[in-house]
């Protein structure tokens, strides 16, 4: 006879609110098999954990039900609780009476007779568990980091100087990021690239981490502990060990229109290219799509002037498969191109810019070395229009989101061009200045106060050219909506941080979870902010929001941390819900046929084939097997098996149809 | 057992707008982007975002001085502002709304009594005639508003291009097109 | 071919030369307009500015004629009929209770089966598949183009063309020979109703689009409605005057420029008839 | 209150349904509470006899729900689902189980919103369709049935 312990938890006022809490814990008592049954404040606080600890020691419980928060915020929890207690911890199961009951239910009796049900299903169920024993599987102790922008380097880094390996792939010739592309950080103005720089090439030399630029994840299989990873190296056309980086060929290319990704469209590169001149690697690749070679079968000037002969126009992509025990993506966000406001005229007018192409203007590094120039003619701006919010909260363009990071950048651009362009006037159209953050406040209030930029509040409506000008046509929404009309000679658009083309790709390969934007999910929204919903799989940067500087920085330290715990143990513990295969006495040994279809159906190889033999060694038949290191316990085995030979601990076809069963017997 | 109880009522003007047009003030975040777009927004008294702003406020003195405003008169419906509003809120729609309820409790603005005025004459011509009638909406509307030197260089003008008729054009049905009159105010007085 | 044709008041009076123009290009392309027997106006501005059930039952009147006459395709040329008549269609196919309340009031049976044209659907469809070689004078001249507002928005309803910066009227003017010039008025309203009671904010807003089209060399202005066309021809008078200066760029309508590249005879197509002299 | 008041199994994935039901919570967003939740790895791991199995304990509607298409955490479980699916429908249309009784759809875990839309959604279809009595005529099962495995 089971002696099942029913613990429902009021969660503050959360779950009592809507649900009568002492009346679950009263029905629940009268249940078969129910020993003990209770309700308390806050089960998961000390005291609470300590009356589950001395209920299991002191009533002899063979299973516990806590009724209380979502199995995925507390399930470990109370389990360790349990095993605490000398109760195996899959003795333990959840009754969620917070987020799918009192939460989302009005008041009342309906809502009390749920949580009953919910409650009744589960001491059903947990009648049916049995003690399970956790799983250890070996740890790979390389970690494989995608994405080399600040984030990603930063995590490799602090990954390598924890002494575990680091594969840093990046899918453009350079690391650096959006960062490289900055002019000056906020709110302290200093040079990115100068302290960039540093960071990119120690990452180059550091004994720990292998660099591959060019290169994007092709596909991944395993689990945590032991992920395989195939990595596409795209074809760079050079033999890098041969490569001097000298410069010859780039300077010789006689392809020297296309519009330099690095510049934003506003300088030009050729074909065979250095993305800027701090690339690291400092290394060309060739543009196959550009190069006059590759599309008319002549020219290989490159190929001629290179001293080294280095040039491999027959270089193919090689897919490479690495070994690694934990990943961390950090694949950044892009910017919406403006090209979706028509009103704007982004794309029309040359001197209607995003925000990133005004960093290149602003930078030393940029195609005006650093002078704000407009790119139709090349003139000083003396009138410049900053727009906030351009595809940001707004919904009829499908961002309803705010991207966090423009308000201090349309700050910092007003102020750069204020400091460049003396004379000049600035304004910045504005909903509201969200500076959140330390000296934020205090830097907008600058450029405001100090640099003389002003701030209008309100959004533009349109803006159109006319004798040379920009007519920006907005309202001051403080001053009861009184248009406002500026001849511009140059508009900056501050568009929305957006979730990179193929994010929800590269996801799907990783099988982790993303929002409605393609940003990819956190575990919890508090408390795992950089774990995702798969073990050993981690989130740095603005993959998973748009961040700025120091919060990527921060989530990716936070995200080497969770790698370097990981990597401190040499075996991990995985939970033992993977299928089994039934064994019986002989002469039958398992009711499996051999048909193998759970074969079929498994999607990680996880299902072996087994001899039967009798005691004379004869084979009596094949039966399947589940290699328990690769099983992830998903159950399409079990929904496939004819004979139903094949179960799911934790999930077995007595406790799910005791759940239908329990369910409906009193619903 | 509840269902989704998210739609409670709003009071007030606000209420009757969602009701009638699916408009939810709400949604409204105040960026301007209407008043900025809007064609008449320096003729109004209050430009759109504003009338927006003071219908969130669920005050009463507001809502009146909402209904009574010229704001609402001059709007063209260009449908400008619904076409750029960040949050698709379809104000030309809630413009017609207010319109009507205006002139049901007799709060029209004085200073669109021209305005008022010819979109009646211009209906008394169909519900009369069934098409409208150039010259009877000119006279019905001079007379309504006593302007009567406005414009009247333009009528000869016109008829010696042969753009007036002087004769209406009558349809055969003019009894059901009064009864559709009849009926949809009938409805409107309720 | 026979295709229905909703004229709408307008046609039949102040800009009766529009009418006759997108009467004479059928013509030419041998397509029978057959106008729909006993309509009614489609009660335009005022009646949505007044009266919601009979901003809709007016419209869906039209339609019920439309349908009983058996006609499955309308051409309506005027912008504003052709918005009424959509955003009714859309109305009542969205709402039993209205569609009820409506044919109620009409005494008439609506299924919404209709489809409704406006002028550069229905010379996209029919025309200019055919246009560039029938082309034999070509209308070679700067123009703007200018849509006004009820024939792109609400693009929710419409569907029609693009909000901003459309270019379906760019795109006929260019096979009739022009040369469409790029401006920044496209699309913004000419004061519309208020022709009338607020001559004077429509020649402020007039006097924009003038303007601008002016400044950008335009020799000619191209419509596809008779209320555009009336205030910024027939209010030429309060646009001059608000601009300060005498503008004398005429104003046509699109079967106009087109049925003058077509060759057909001037009066035809009712340039005589124009507040705004036609040289070009 | 003399309506009917439908009894509703949802059967869903511990990964993207489940978890966007707890997003439905802690968004505050109210449902219909005639739903219960019956929580699976994947719905691959469904069979398909649990849905019969419940329509014979009294069920007026189910809800199968799990990862989008390409979503899956364990790449393909939710595939195998929608194949089973289809074939399960099939012979549910053969034998005389109404599937309209049966609400099959994804909704991922950032699809909170979704989640309450689809509950009260099929709260009030089944409503509309009444008690599912029928059943017991379709499925003339012996008294005591065999129930596990």
């Amino acid at each position: 006879m089971s002696k099942i312990g029913v613990f429902v938890c009021h969660c503050g006022e959360n779950i009592s609110a809507t649900v009568d809490c002492a009346k679950v814990a009263e029905t629940a008592g009268n249940y078969d098999g129910v020993a003990f049954s209770v309700d308390y404040k806050y089960m998961c606080s000390d005291p609470g954990q300590n009356l589950i600890k001395s209920a299991i020691k002191e009533k002899g419980l063979t299973g516990v039900v806590v009724a209380s928060c979502s199995p995925r915020m507390h399930e470990p929890t109370f389990r360790k609780a349990c095993a605490e207690a000398g109760l195996n911890p899959f003795m333990c199961e959840m009754a969620n009476l917070r987020e799918h009951c009192s939460w989302v239910h009005e008041k009342g009796e309906a809502t009390t007779e749920k949580a009953i049900d919910l409650v009744r299903i589960l001491v059903e169920k947990v009648k049916y568990n049995h003690s399970l024993n956790e799983i250890k599987v070996p740890v790979t102790k390389t970690a494989l980091v995608i994405g080399g922008g600040i984030a990603g380097i930063q995590a490799s880094l602090d990954i390598a100087n924890t002494g575990h390996k680091v594969i840093l792939i990046e899918k453009d010739p350079s690391i650096g990021g959006h960062m490289s592309q900055l002019s000056e950080t906020f709110p302290t103005l200093d040079c990115s690239q100068c302290i960039l720089t540093p960071r990119m090439v120690e990452v180059a030399q550091h004994p720990n981490i292998t660099l591959y630029t060019y290169a994007e994840l092709e596909s991944l299989e395993g689990f945590i502990g032991n992920f395989k990873a195939k990595i596409r190296r795209k074809s760079k056309s050079i033999d890098e060990k041969l490569c001097t980086g000298c410069g010859q060929c780039t300077t010789k290319c006689p392809v020297k229109k296309i519009p330099s990704e690095f510049n934003e469209g506003l300088g030009k590169r050729t074909a065979i290219y250095v993305p800027f001149p701090q690339a690291v690697p400092n290394k060309p690749v060739i543009d196959r799509i550009n190069c006059t070679y590759y599309i008319k079968g002549k020219c290989k000037v490159c190929e001629i002037v290179c001293p080294t002969k280095a040039i491999r126009f027959d270089q193919e992509d090689q897919i490479m498969e690495v070994e690694v025990g934990a990943i961390v993506i950090a694949t950044g966000f892009t910017v919406k191109q403006p090209d979706f406001f028509p009103e704007y005229g982004y794309g029309k007018y040359p001197d209607v810019i995003t925000g990133l192409q005004f960093e290149r203007l602003a930078s030393a590094s940029g195609p005006t070395l650093g002078e704000i120039r407009r790119p139709s003619d090349d003139k000083v701006p003396e009138k410049i229009v900053f727009l906030a919010c351009a595809g940001s909260r707004d919904p009829a363009k499908g961002i309803p989101y705010c991207s966090k990071i423009c308000c201090m950048y349309i700050a910092k651009h007003a102020m750069l061009y204020q400091h460049k362009v003396h004379g000049g006037k600035s304004y910045v159209f504005y909903m509201d200045i969200r500076a959140g953050g330390k000296q934020y406040e205090e830097f907008v209030r600058r450029a405001i106060e100090d640099d003389g930029v002003n701030y209008v509040r309100g959004r533009v409506s349109r803006i159109y050219e006319k004798n040379g000008k920009l007519i920006v046509n907005g309202v001051d929404t403080l001053l009861n909506a009184m248009p406002v009309e500026i001849e511009a000679d140059m508009v900056v658009l501050a568009t929305a941080g957006i979730a990179n083309e193929g994010a929800e790709e590269l996801a799907q390969k990783l099988h982790i979870s993303y929002d409605p934007y393609k940003f990819f999910a956190e575990a919890h929204p508090k408390l795992k902010p950089v774990e995702t919903n798969t073990a050993g799989i981690f989130l740095a940067g603005a993959c998973q929001a748009p961040r700025d500087i120091p919060e990527s920085v921060a989530m990716a330290s936070g995200a080497a941390v969770k790698v370097a715990g990981l990597f401190s143990q040499d075996e991990l513990t995985r939970e033992p819900i993977i299928a089994v295969v039934n064994r019986q006495a002989p002469p039958v040994y398992s009711s499996c046929v051999g048909c193998f279809l759970c074969v079929s159906a498994c999607p990680y190889q996880a299902i072996e084939k087994e001899e039967i033999k009798n005691r004379n060694g004869e084979l009596i038949k094949l039966i399947a097997k589940v290699n328990p290191g690769l099983c992830q316990g998903c159950g399409t085995c079990v929904a496939f098996c004819r004979t139903k030979s094949i179960d799911i601990q934790g999930y077995t076809h007595e406790q799910m149809y005791t759940e239908v069963m329990a369910l409906l017997n009193e619903y | 057992m509840s269902s989704d109880t998210h739609h409670s009522g709003i009071a007030g003007l606000g209420g009757e707008v969602l009701e009638h047009t699916e408009v939810k003030v709400s949604h409204c975040y105040q960026c301007g982007k209407c008043s900025a777009g809007c064609p008449l927004s320096e003729e109004m008294d209050y430009p759109p975002s504003v009338i927006m702003r003071m219908l969130q406020t669920g005050n009463p003195v507001l809502e009146d001085k909402v209904l009574r405003s010229f704001s609402i008169w001059v709007c063209l419906t260009c449908e400008m502002c619904f076409a750029r509003c960040p949050m698709s809120i379809d104000i030309p729609k809630m413009m017609d709304f207010l319109r009507e309820k205006s002139i049901n409790e007799k709060k029209a603005n004085p200073k669109a009594k021209e305005i008022v005025a010819f979109h009646k004459s211009f209906l008394d011509s169909i519900k009369f005639t069934g098409r409208l009638y150039e010259i009877g909406l000119f006279v019905d509307y001079k007379t309504r508003t006593l302007k009567i030197l406005e414009d009247l260089a333009l009528a000869p003008k016109m008829m010696k291009r042969g753009k007036l008729n002087i004769i209406p054009e009558l349809i055969k049905d003019r009894s059901g097109i009064a009864a559709i009159f009849r009926k949809s105010n009938k409805k409107n007085k309720n | 071919m026979t295709l229905g044709f909703y004229p709408g008041c307008s046609l039949k009076g102040s800009s009766r030369e529009y009418s006759e123009s997108v009467l004479a290009v059928s013509k030419a392309f041998d397509i029978n307009l057959e106008e729909i027997k006993d309509w009614n106006c489609c009660g335009a501005t005022a009646a949505h500015n007044m009266n919601k059930e009979l901003s809709l039952a007016l419209p869906a009147r039209i339609l019920s004629l439309a349908e009983k006459q058996g006609l499955t395709e309308i051409v309506v040329p005027c912008a504003a009929c052709y918005s009424r008549l959509t955003v009714t269609k859309h109305e009542l196919s969205k709402d039993a209770t209205l569609k009820a309340a409506v044919t109620e009031a009409n005494g008439l049976e609506y299924t919404g089966s209709v489809s409704v044209l406006n002028i550069v659907q229905f010379l996209d469809k029919y025309i200019t598949p055919n246009l560039e070689n029938r082309v034999v004078k070509p209308f070679d001249h700067k123009v703007a183009c200018y849509y006004g507002c009820l024939l792109v928005r609400p693009h929710e309803i419409l569907k029609f063309d693009r909000e901003e910066d459309p270019q379906s009227l760019d795109v006929l003017m260019l096979k009739a020979g022009a040369t469409p010039i790029d401006w920044a008025f496209k699309t913004e309203c000419c004061g519309a109703g208020l022709s009338v009671s607020r001559t004077s904010s429509v020649g402020r807003l007039s006097g924009k689009i003038i303007g601008d089209a002016k400044d950008r060399g335009a020799v000619a202005v191209i419509v596809a409605c008779p209320m555009c066309h009336s205030n910024l021809d027939m209010r030429r008078d309060a646009i001059n005057s608000y601009l300060g200066e005498k503008i004398d760029i005429p104003v046509l309508y699109i079967t106009q420029a087109i049925g003058l590249a077509l060759g057909l005879d001037r009066k035809a197509l009712g340039l005589q008839r124009h507040f705004v002299k036609v040289t070009v | 209150m003399a309506e009917f008041e439908p009894k509703i199994v949802a059967f869903v994935c511990n990964w993207c349904t489940y978890a966007g039901a707890d997003l439905t919570g802690t968004s505050r967003i109210k449902y219909a509470s005639n739903v219960r939740i019956i929580r699976f790895p994947c719905t691959g791991r469904i069979d398909y006899m649990l849905l019969l199995k419940a329509f014979d304990e009294g069920a007026d509607g189910i809800i199968v729900s799990g990862c989008h298409p390409n979503d899956c955490h364990y790449t393909s479980g939710n595939f195998h689902a929608r194949r089973r699916w289809i074939m399960f429908r099939s012979l549910c249309d053969f034998t005389g189980i109404n599937t309209e009784r049966i609400k099959f759809s994804w909704v991922s875990a950032a699809e909170g919103a979704k989640w309450a839309a689809i509950v009260n959604a099929t709260v009030t279809s089944i409503r509309e369709l009444g008690p599912y009595t029928e059943y017991k005529k379709v499925a003339k099962y012996p008294e005591k049935e065999v129930t596990h495995g």
